[in-house]
């Protein structure tokens, strides 16, 4: 009787251990970027300021977006390296069109319109020429960066149309138009992933995309869905860029495709495809923001910050792997 | 989809040919499937079963030929169109998406939605299904998390879902036991008597002949034949199957070895945390031990801890008179404990290498000077083993990937055979192989034991087992329970036994 | 090969573009087109040019300058180094082609503008500290009644040689003033967004900063967008750019950057070419052309300067 | 009768149709390589000439060893992202030390074994903490590139210790030394891979690491050999780069690890690990080195070389999925 309350008692025990570990390798980013925001709030005095989140917010919402779209290509067991690239053609077109058209709402929507069309090449490249994705967007950015440099003849346009800007720069109550973009786009694809059929269908493809064929999941429409998503995201977030800075300029993108990867995997989705969620990759994002806005305000030397921001990302990385034992 | 007529064609083949690389899997092969009837497909391994079935499926285009569904030519035939047109497969090779959960498996691709968003009503679905069933699996686990019975279980109930006309099993019984077998065979009758086209692919000769309505023979990529299975014996399916007479299932059992002579193997109330709770056994030279016990029993578990591939909680393994608690499968492998895998997918085999070099991964040493590979030494070697087991093609330069599962099954037996065994455990070392080849693994077993080497065998099929070993052990949840000698006693009572025990019982030290 | 002829001589020039995709090489080119038209026109001669771009990488640059040395299709070559110190590698070239470097000079040393490298017949440049000084000497000037003046200042990259001697030029003469405090240094990268980024951060803990130092144009730019997104007038503040791009050029006669420091990329090019064709046709050659004495004013601009040129527009868009 | 000719004759002529195909998809990248060779000779006088042929050879040394060695690492199921920032540290430290001492083999050979230091920190950080190494290897090339920014304070580091460029820049019969180095460190990694236990590990890990570590293979010491192999090559190539230049820089190596993963799979190493060789990243090496001589020795517009290469890449792959059909 003592014996079998024993082991009763043992069973709870080690099921609670079980728990705090599954959590810590489950919420690994978010405990780093709680920790992250404790010590930066301890050590600048700016830093829990209204506007300092305004504009952390602010600025990552080009990042955020493509991160978010980001989720669904890596979860389909794909890269894309060209989101970079998209967003430096999209910018430049809508540069373009403004300064011909003078129509401000007509160029802005014009880098989404851009950026759905690469994509849909992307996706049809990749389905079609049955190539890995990863060599296929290398190619493709090479690609696309010389259709932006072809347009503006390897300079920038610089935008002077009234209204240009609002997009990029306006607020409403004090936050940036964008932070609202931001939020809205990154809802709709958090919902699209974890809601919807299609979502279904994404996490089947990059899990075992054999049994998903079986299953009459038609799986290069799927992809091609997948890689129109992150255009149309990087569009968009090229719309805000190139409206905040009112210039578009080819290379304007340029390393943005490997610092979204880095923050969806950061964020725990697996580079394997088939595991991940949209909330991870927004986690990952601030988690590198935060150490770049810490850097500034607490006046760091900058030559550092990459020392930091790097083993920062392992250690999120080991305390997941801590919870895991010898296989 | 019109109710269907009992006899009707529902889909119909016409001088189907189909070519990987060199081998020409498929030959002009002709077939229709009807309504109501079970359609088993038997014949040797790569005899071209697992490639009609999923040209059936759509998941094979054929390289000549026409596909006919309810009498209508179509084109572009794929596994979706074949979905629309209640067609649906489980394929020999697990195919599922391991980190979605059972129900999510289950409907995938049949999702209900409203909106566009999906209905979460999986969970109670799936409980519906599966109560036609009675597999009881829960919905909400990850297919990972499964063990392979019931991830088998997964893929039959997929099928179902589809509400197909025609399903196609791919040897959906090779990871299950009798009862559950019994439980398939009881749902395929079901879904004949709905008029459905049941095509079932199986090497259960017995299971094929209690259950097919009509049976197609398959040789080398052909039809051999399509008879009523009321007109068939074993024997004669097994004369056109393997195209030559086969005698006896069993080879003997060797001699029994001296019961005094030192264990080379002992395991003693060995536990882990994969749900071995204290299992015990002793392995001599010479000797053919075997395991029995239910599926989920723990046996697997038991001696991958032996292995060395998962860690031991408690208890003692002593090999050769070495504490063996703590080693690595590559200590394990240096000396001679050599392990078979039941999965040849997952921890088996390298599917993109070759034949040859699958064989020869475990001893590559052997074959080596200064580290520097002997191609020609492993190519005796892959060669030797590969056309001892009867591979088919015999083409060890291929891609261990590109070969039919029995074939697949043969290389990994070979992997562990060339490395020298002095133990070998063999966890369902038949898995998916046809009669022929089967005797020709008993053969092989029966002779390592008359080298001296120490057999562990664990088999779901338990007939292997009272054939071949001298002794056996029975195992349930996790505890080795009690001690048999096959001889001695028959199937009916060892299941009896297994059926019998419950958790209280006091476990045999 | 060597293509000059007694009637009529011909010359093939080649010019490395650090990027084809870049502003400044292209204003580069655009000076040598121009300034080779001009003096086929003038001499009687054809000069014919070709862009290579250089991809804004060193490894890429070097393959260019060895293969246009070695297989004779050069004449001569005019080339904005990505990596000055690294791209000596190339010489001695195999078919001893003069080369004049634009911007950076070609050598181990990237402050001294004398030639360091054989086969190096002229440097088009300035030194990067002397930039910097100046603009630096421009915020002391703006400071002088300002206690304490706070400054931010805005480094291209940190692990660029060029940019880490233009901070240290800037604390060489900022460091000697008591009333300047520096409240940060930050990366702009060359970038707008980057720069928009990294100063809105600064000013989180400033607001009541005095002015920011930047090398580039595209920087400052970014920074005005930070300021105003800020609340600050950025009139109101020292604020000066290094290109003399010309956006920069309207922010300062606007009154908008209190400061510039203009460079002439379409001079420099025509200056570069005139030193080949000088070379080739066995004329004196100026080894050395300070950069920044190539405008008629400058190169350390205010809007009054401005004002008294009114039809200046820059150079170059970038 | 007739029928069993009929009957050979159809095998005989399919196996033809195969055997075209199976060379096609098997080959593409040296058909490529074929052609490009081939439309240079016709279109420019130049490009046969010793000079140029040298030159191309040269250049791309330090690219070709780097590319060998991540060969093991992408067919070990891994991605080396550090290779450029090990570049930059490894040509770092060598001009340091040689500035210092005055000894120009000591520096030279610091050069690769800081690379291997470097190589066995990404094998333990990728084994122990048990990361996926493409989320690894981005965060500890963040950290080595600031370790060569530590030390060269951001600057560079000239040398003038004289016989220093001897590596990179002396010839022996017309040839660059460096030339030589190549070819040889191509030749160990080559049979290293093909003939070696070691290369048949490398395989079965990347093709299949729960088979692999069934057979008896220490999976995780074999992944630590590759990465360390990795690190090596990077130093290798960094000596002969610091060498060239007489200066040391901690950018030096930036693109050079995406340089070298787009060879390798451009070779038709598979992304997934299990399949692949070294003779094909050195043949993507130079397919894409061709294009670049080719722009510039035929003078085509630079600005078009971008898309032309993406092409090119596209091309390569597309001629070995035309081979296959639906499966
Ligand atoms: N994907 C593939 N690539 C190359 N060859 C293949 C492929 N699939 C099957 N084959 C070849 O086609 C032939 C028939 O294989 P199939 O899988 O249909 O045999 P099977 O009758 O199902 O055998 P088993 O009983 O072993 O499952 C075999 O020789 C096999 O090697
Ligand atoms: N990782 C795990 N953690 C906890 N329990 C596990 C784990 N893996 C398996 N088990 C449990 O251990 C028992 C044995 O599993 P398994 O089915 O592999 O046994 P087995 O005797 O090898 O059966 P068979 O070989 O016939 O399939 C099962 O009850 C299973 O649920
Ligand atoms: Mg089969
Ligand atoms: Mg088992």
């Amino acid at each position: 009787m003592s014996e079998a309350i024993n082991t009763t008692v043992t069973q709870i025990r080690s099921r609670k251990r079980f728990a705090v570990k599954e959590l810590a390798i489950e919420y690994a980013v978010l405990f780093l970027l709680g920790a992250v925001l404790i010590a930066l709030a301890i050590l600048s005095p700016s830093f829990f300021t209204f506007g300092n989140i305004v504009n952390i917010l602010n600025q990552n919402a080009p990042l955020v977006i493509i991160a978010a779209a980001g989720t669904f290509v890596i979860i389909s067991g794909n890269f894309d390296l060209s989101s970079g690239a998209v967003y430096g053609v999209a910018g430049v077109i809508a540069a373009w069109i403004a300064v011909a058209t003078e129509n401000v709402w007509l160029a802005l929507l014009a880098a989404p319109v851009a950026g759905v069309v690469l994509g849909a090449f992307n996706g049809i490249v990749i389905t079609k020429l049955r190539v890995h994705s990863f060599l296929a967007t290398l190619a493709s950015s090479m690609i696309f960066t010389t259709i932006a440099v072809l347009i503006t003849g390897g300079s920038l346009i610089t935008v002077t149309t009234p209204g240009f800007s609002t997009l990029g720069r306006e607020r409403v109550g004090g936050v940036f138009i964008a932070v609202f973009i931001m939020i809205v786009v990154a809802a709709i694809f958090w919902l699209l992933l974890s809601r919807t059929i299609f979502g279904r269908h994404v996490y089947a493809v990059g899990g075992n995309d054999e049994a998903a064929e079986l299953s009459g999941i038609n799986i290069n429409r799927t992809r091609v869905i997948v890689f129109v998503l992150s255009g149309l995201a990087a569009g968009t977030a090229a719309a805000i860029g190139v409206s905040r800075i009112s210039s578009g300029q080819p290379l304007a993108g340029a390393g943005l495709e490997l610092s979204a990867i880095a923050a969806v995997i950061l964020g725990g989705t697996s580079i394997y495809g088939g595991v991940g969620a949209v909330w991870r990759s927004i986690a990952g994002v601030f988690l590198i923001a935060l150490i770049g806005n810490g850097f500034d305000l607490l006046n760091l030397n900058p030559q550092l910050k990459d020392m930091v921001t790097g083993v920062i990302i392992l250690a999120a990385v080991g305390i997941a792997a801590a919870g895991r034992g010898r296989r | 989809m019109a109710e269907p007529v009992i006899g009707a064609t529902l889909i119909e083949l016409r001088n189907v040919s189909k070519r990987f690389g060199g081998t020409q899997a498929l030959d002009n092969v002709s077939l229709e499937v009807r309504a109501g009837e079970i359609h088993a497909f038997v014949g040797e391994n790569g005899a071209g079963k697992s490639t009609l079935g999923k040209v059936i499926a759509g998941i094979y285009a054929a390289d000549q030929g026409e596909v006919l569904v309810d009498d209508v030519s179509v084109e572009r035939w794929n596994p979706a169109l074949a979905q629309r047109h209640g067609v649906a497969m489980i394929a020999q090779e697990l195919a599922l998406v391991p980190d979605l959960t059972v129900a999510q498996n289950v409907f995938l691709g049949a999702e209900e939605q409203r909106f566009g968003f999906e209905r979460r009503n999986l969970s109670e679905r799936l409980l519906a299904l599966d109560a036609e069933v009675g597999f009881g699996l829960d919905p909400r686990a990850k297919v990972r998390e499964l063990r392979i019975a019931d991830q088998q279980k997964v893929e039959i109930l997929r099928s179902l879902a589809r509400d197909a006309r025609v399903i196609v099993m791919d040897e959906p019984t090779s990871s299950l036991a009798a009862k559950e077998m019994a439980q398939l065979e009881a749902l395929m009758r079901t879904l004949r008597d709905r008029g459905c086209c049941v095509v079932y692919v199986s090497h259960f000769l017995d299971s094929v002949l209690s259950v097919a309505d009509r049976i197609t023979v398959m040789r080398d990529g052909r039809r051999v034949s399509t008879v009523a299975t009321s007109e068939v014996t074993k024997h004669e399916l097994v004369t056109a199957m393997l195209g030559r007479e086969l005698d006896g299932a069993y080879p003997e059992r060797p001699p029994a070895p001296d019961r005094t002579a030192a264990p080379l193997l002992r395991v003693g109330n060995a536990r882990t945390s994969t749900g071995v709770e204290g299992m015990s056994f002793e392995v001599r030279p010479g000797e053919i031990v075997g395991l029995l016990g239910l599926v989920g029993s723990g046996r697997t578990e038991c001696l991958r801890a032996v292995f060395g591939v998962d860690e031991l909680s408690g208890g003692e393994v002593v090999y050769r008179g070495v504490d063996w608690a703590r080693k690595r499968p590559r200590d394990s492998i240096a000396a001679g404990l050599i392990f078979v895998s039941e999965d040849r997918h997952r921890d088996g085999l390298v599917l993109e290498r070759s034949v040859r070099e699958n064989i020869a991964l475990a001893s590559l040493g052997k074959r080596a000077a200064a580290g520097v590979i002997s191609t020609r030494a492993e190519k005796s070697v892959a060669l030797g083993f590969a056309s001892a087991l009867q591979m088919r093609p015999l083409d060890i330069e291929l891609p261990v990937g590109w070969f039919s599962g029995g074939n697949q099954q043969k290389a990994l037996l070979s992997k562990a055979l060339a490395a020298d065994p002095k133990v070998i455990i063999l966890d369902e070392p038949t898995r998916g192989v046809d009669v022929g080849a089967k005797r020709t693994i008993y053969e092989l077993i029966v002779r390592l034991a008359q080298e001296g080497i120490g057999v562990v065998l664990i088999s779901s099929e338990h007939e292997e087992i009272m054939e071949l070993a001298h002794r056996a052990y029975l195992v349930s949840e996790g505890r080795t329970f009690g001690e048999i000698v096959p001889e001695e006693t028959t199937v009916e009572k060892v299941l009896f036994q297994l059926f019998n025990v419950t958790p209280n019982e006091e476990p045999a030290a | 090969g060597p293509a000059g002829n007694a009637d009529g001589e011909s010359y093939n020039i080649v010019f490395l573009a650090a990027s084809s995709q870049n502003g400044y090489s292209q204003a580069v080119y655009e000076g040598i087109e121009t300034r080779a038209a001009e003096l086929s026109a003038e001499l009687g001669i054809t000069i014919t040019t070709k862009i290579q771009d250089g991809q804004f990488d060193a490894n890429t640059q070097l393959s260019q300058m060895q293969n246009a040395g070695t297989t004779g299709q050069a004449d001569g070559i005019i080339v904005v180094p990505n990596d000055g110190p690294g791209l000596a590698a190339a010489f001695p070239l195999g078919n001893d082609v003069p080369v004049a470097t634009v911007l950076n000079p070609i050598g181990p040393d990237i402050e001294k503008m004398e030639q360091q490298t054989d086969g190096v017949i002229s440097t088009v440049a300035s030194p990067p500290s002397i930039g910097a000084t100046g603009q630096a000497e421009q915020a002391v000037e703006y400071c002088k009644d300002i206690d304490p003046c706070k400054l931010g200042l805005l480094a291209g990259l940190l692990n660029s040689p060029l940019d880490v001697a233009r901070v240290d030029a800037w604390h060489q003469v900022l460091d000697k003033h008591k009333n300047i405090t520096i409240v940060g240094t930050v990366e702009g990268a060359y970038d707008r967004d980057k720069s928009l980024t990294a100063v809105s951060n600064l000013l989180q803990g400033n607001k009541d900063i005095n002015g920011i130092l930047s090398n580039a144009d595209q920087q400052t730019m970014g920074a005005q967008i930070a300021l105003e997104d800020a609340g600050i007038d950025p009139s109101t503040v020292f604020l000066t750019g290094g290109g003399g791009t010309k956006e920069a050029v309207e922010a300062v006669r606007a009154g908008t950057w209190s400061n510039g420091y203009l460079n002439y990329p379409v001079t420099m090019g025509g200056k570069a070419l005139e030193q080949i064709v000088n070379q080739l046709r066995g004329e004196p050659v100026e080894a050395v052309v300070d950069a920044d004495s190539l405008g008629d004013f400058g190169p350390f601009i205010t809007q009054k300067d401005l004002l008294e040129h009114p039809d200046y527009t820059g150079e170059w868009n970038g």
